[in-house]
């Protein structure tokens, strides 16, 4: 078990005043984006993740992915660059790059699950230990089930990482033993980006990555030995 | 063989029959045939089964058809949105069906139908509640659930210009189902900025070949109130 | 069963001296031709059923498609218009039309296999009493299997139409009770055109849809009542 | 992100190893990458497995591919030419194994390959010697044949343009396979006409997006013979 104490650049300032979770979501946001390979080819899910492009170093030739059929997206876009024709998969308006590709919806899902992504950036309800995804449903009997591209999303990259609080507001951990919520996908996650610390998916089990404000021991008592063993 | 050219938007759909599977392109409000399906509203054809990636927004579109009870059955990704409180209202009191599927399944469910494939095995949705009660098939050590063509007897779909053959070309992503949903359907009508004359697009240029297209609608074609 | 016993305009002329295997070839061509629907999307299978295109009325609006990714394929290249880069399926250069389509062989293949062609003309070296299809391979120990697009076409095409000789050079009939060759299609072929007459292939058996210089009754003695019952 | 454009065809087929699995675009002549077979049959690898729809004509390209003994099986649509005397003769002798594929199934196969699909039934071939021994199923009263994807661990493609993304466009029917097999490999080498400035290259047009290409070498790059 490889386990960096080194704390992350960005969420390491957590002194005096507690974060807005606008604040929060932006450090999560800066470390997945700092840790992004260089070229690579991703896809940024609708909501939190799609921050990690305003966090982007310039120069970093990621190309962007977005599921409504179109390869290095731009911007999002503003005044007269807005275009109806032209939007995100979250249906906002964007900008197109120098080197953009449009393709169907066919070609662009087969382009996710075709595993052809570096990296695909995921919110979550929960995470499990082993690696299961629950972000698609809450599970509650009154709600309209909605899944859009998250289940294809999240068996389709190279690399699948989560970004999400580790806690819930009432401070339940949301990286599990086993997700009680609906299912997204099996085994697809391989690191969680939290507020408290980065975390490794790997067969062996969930191993620490870095810390922020926090310690290992601490995310032990947190989230219990069936997901972090010592 | 050319297009038919059609002058008004309700002559394009003049013949779908009640109890037809609908095609409806579109992602949001990019590549929506808005046009297409009011002519469908007022033409009155009931007991459909949508195939979208959204089932309406706001009061208009879709939404409108499932409003005016046409709509049966929903098959879509993703029904619920801010503004779907149409869809939601008809669920909720148990007055539609719906069939939720992943996004990638959607587009390449209809790719199937079109290229002739029976089935496939496919790796989205393994272990969740969507693939309950599918087949399923380890191939080379991972699991996939086999997945069935979605075929529509009509697709109405949004692109920017046609030729006078019927090949069509899409601006930006507004192409999104519009060319997977033109292979799978046994009518296809779209709803296009421009008709061009035949030589006008490049060959190279073509997304979605003359074969596929049977009507298109001009941009300020007639809309016919009905009498 | 419908029997038509008008001639075609093409083949009745079979009066004096016997016919080079090119005028009997061109005469088939003329009536599968003569036959098309206007404005079909057709494949013209490779060898004599490409003669088929030389035969199309003016205007006929015929639309053709070549497996190798294009549609509305013109007449074969001359001089200055032969181009490497662009060739039919039996990889003879050809022109394109205005209104011409390219794409890849996925495309094209998902165009032909899901039953978007009206009309496939292949040649065959026998065709069964049920609409089986032997074309590719004489079966024979020695020989190179090469199937190419054949059992593609074979399936693909709304109607499949075959156009040969109706007996071998020895006088054996290729019109048969069963394949004798190695299939390329089962219960696929809809239509027969040969020197001698057309046959259509229905769920009720084979009916002659006309004949050429011969008499329905003398082709029922050629093929035996388990191909062309009384 | 960039593509690696290489200065010579050795050095974009450096890596490929022995027993790899090398897809060869081309149909007939049309984009056929005889610069980079060239420089693969300079470089050496062997018992190599060759996917692409032909096997060879006359004494160069794939034929001295062949001839030099590097390749352990053929898969392909139409081995048999007036010209693929290399291939007919290693065939006789029992020194090559075939495996004949549908032209369909070939392009269908490795586009699942790229696509994820695990396995997909198809109706092509039923019935006939080259589904023997293969699972087949009926659904909604057709028969199908269960066929499995085919992935390269290298793509030999040629295309007309790429931009320095790799964004590639190709020339009339010299796209054929290339598209589909630069789906379907680990790594995609493109001789190509011409290299432009990214930007040059619509994105409209664009038919391979550059997150398919690994390398392009443009026309007039070195050729180096082995010391």
């Amino acid at each position: 078990m490889t386990t960096s104490q080194t704390t992350s650049q960005t969420t390491s300032q957590t002194t005096s005043s507690p974060r807005t979770k606008h604040e929060i979501a932006a450090a999560i946001a800066a470390d997945v984006a700092a840790a992004f390979p260089r070229g690579a080819y991703a896809n940024l899910g609708i909501g939190q993740p799609t921050l990690v492009a305003d966090h982007l170093p310039p120069g970093s030739g990621v190309v962007l992915h977005t599921e409504n059929g179109m390869l290095n997206m731009g911007p999002a876009a503003t005044g007269d660059e807005v275009d109806p024709d032209l939007t995100n998969a979250g249906k906002i308006p964007v900008t197109e790059l120098p080197g953009a590709a449009y393709f169907h919806h066919a070609d662009s899902f087969a382009m996710m699950r075709g595993g052809h992504l570096d990296v695909c950036v995921l919110g979550a309800f929960q995470v499990s230990a082993t690696g299961d995804l629950a972000n698609w449903h809450t599970g509650a009997p009154d709600a309209i089930p909605a899944v859009g591209g998250a289940m294809d999303l999240a068996i389709g990259a190279k690399e699948v990482w989560v970004m999400m609080t580790l806690l819930t507001k009432d401070g339940t951990p949301k990286l599990v033993p086993e997700c009680t919520y609906p299912l997204t996908g099996l085994g697809c996650v391989d690191r969680v980006y939290t507020d408290l610390g980065t975390f490794e998916i790997t067969r062996d089990g969930v191993t620490v990555r870095d810390v922020a404000g926090t310690t290992v021991e601490a995310l032990r008592d947190l989230l219990g030995p069936a997901v972090l063993p010592g | 063989m050319s297009v038919e050219v059609c002058t008004s938007y309700d002559e394009a759909v003049a013949d779908v029959a009640d109890g037809s599977t609908v095609l409806v392109g579109g992602f949001g409000m990019a590549g929506m045939p808005v046009h297409l399906i009011d002519a469908l509203i007022r033409q009155g054809a009931t007991d459909l089964t949508v195939v979208s990636n959204n089932a309406g927004n706001g009061d208009t579109g879709l939404a409108a058809l499932l409003a005016a009870k046409r709509v049966r059955t929903v098959i879509c990704s993703f029904p619920r949105q801010a503004d779907s409180w149409v869809f939601d209202g008809l669920y909720r009191a148990g007055d539609i069906e719906l069939e939720v599927v992943p996004q990638g399944n959607l587009a390449e469910r209809m790719r199937a139908a079109g290229a002739g494939i029976g089935a496939f095995y496919c790796p989205t949705a393994v272990g969740t509640p969507l693939s309950e009660g599918k087949e399923t098939r380890e191939i080379d050590g991972r699991t996939y659930v086999l997945e069935y063509p979605i075929r529509g007897d009509v697709a109405l779909i949004g692109a920017h210009l046609s030729d006078r053959m019927g090949n069509l070309v899409y601006r930006k992503t507004a192409r999104n189902f519009g060319p997977v949903m033109a292979t799978a359907a046994r009518t296809v009508v779209a709803q296009v900025d421009c008709v061009v004359e035949t030589g006008e697009i490049d060959p190279e240029h073509v997304v979605t070949p003359s074969i596929y297209v049977d009507r298109v609608v001009p941009a300020g074609a007639r809309e016919e109130v009905p009498a």
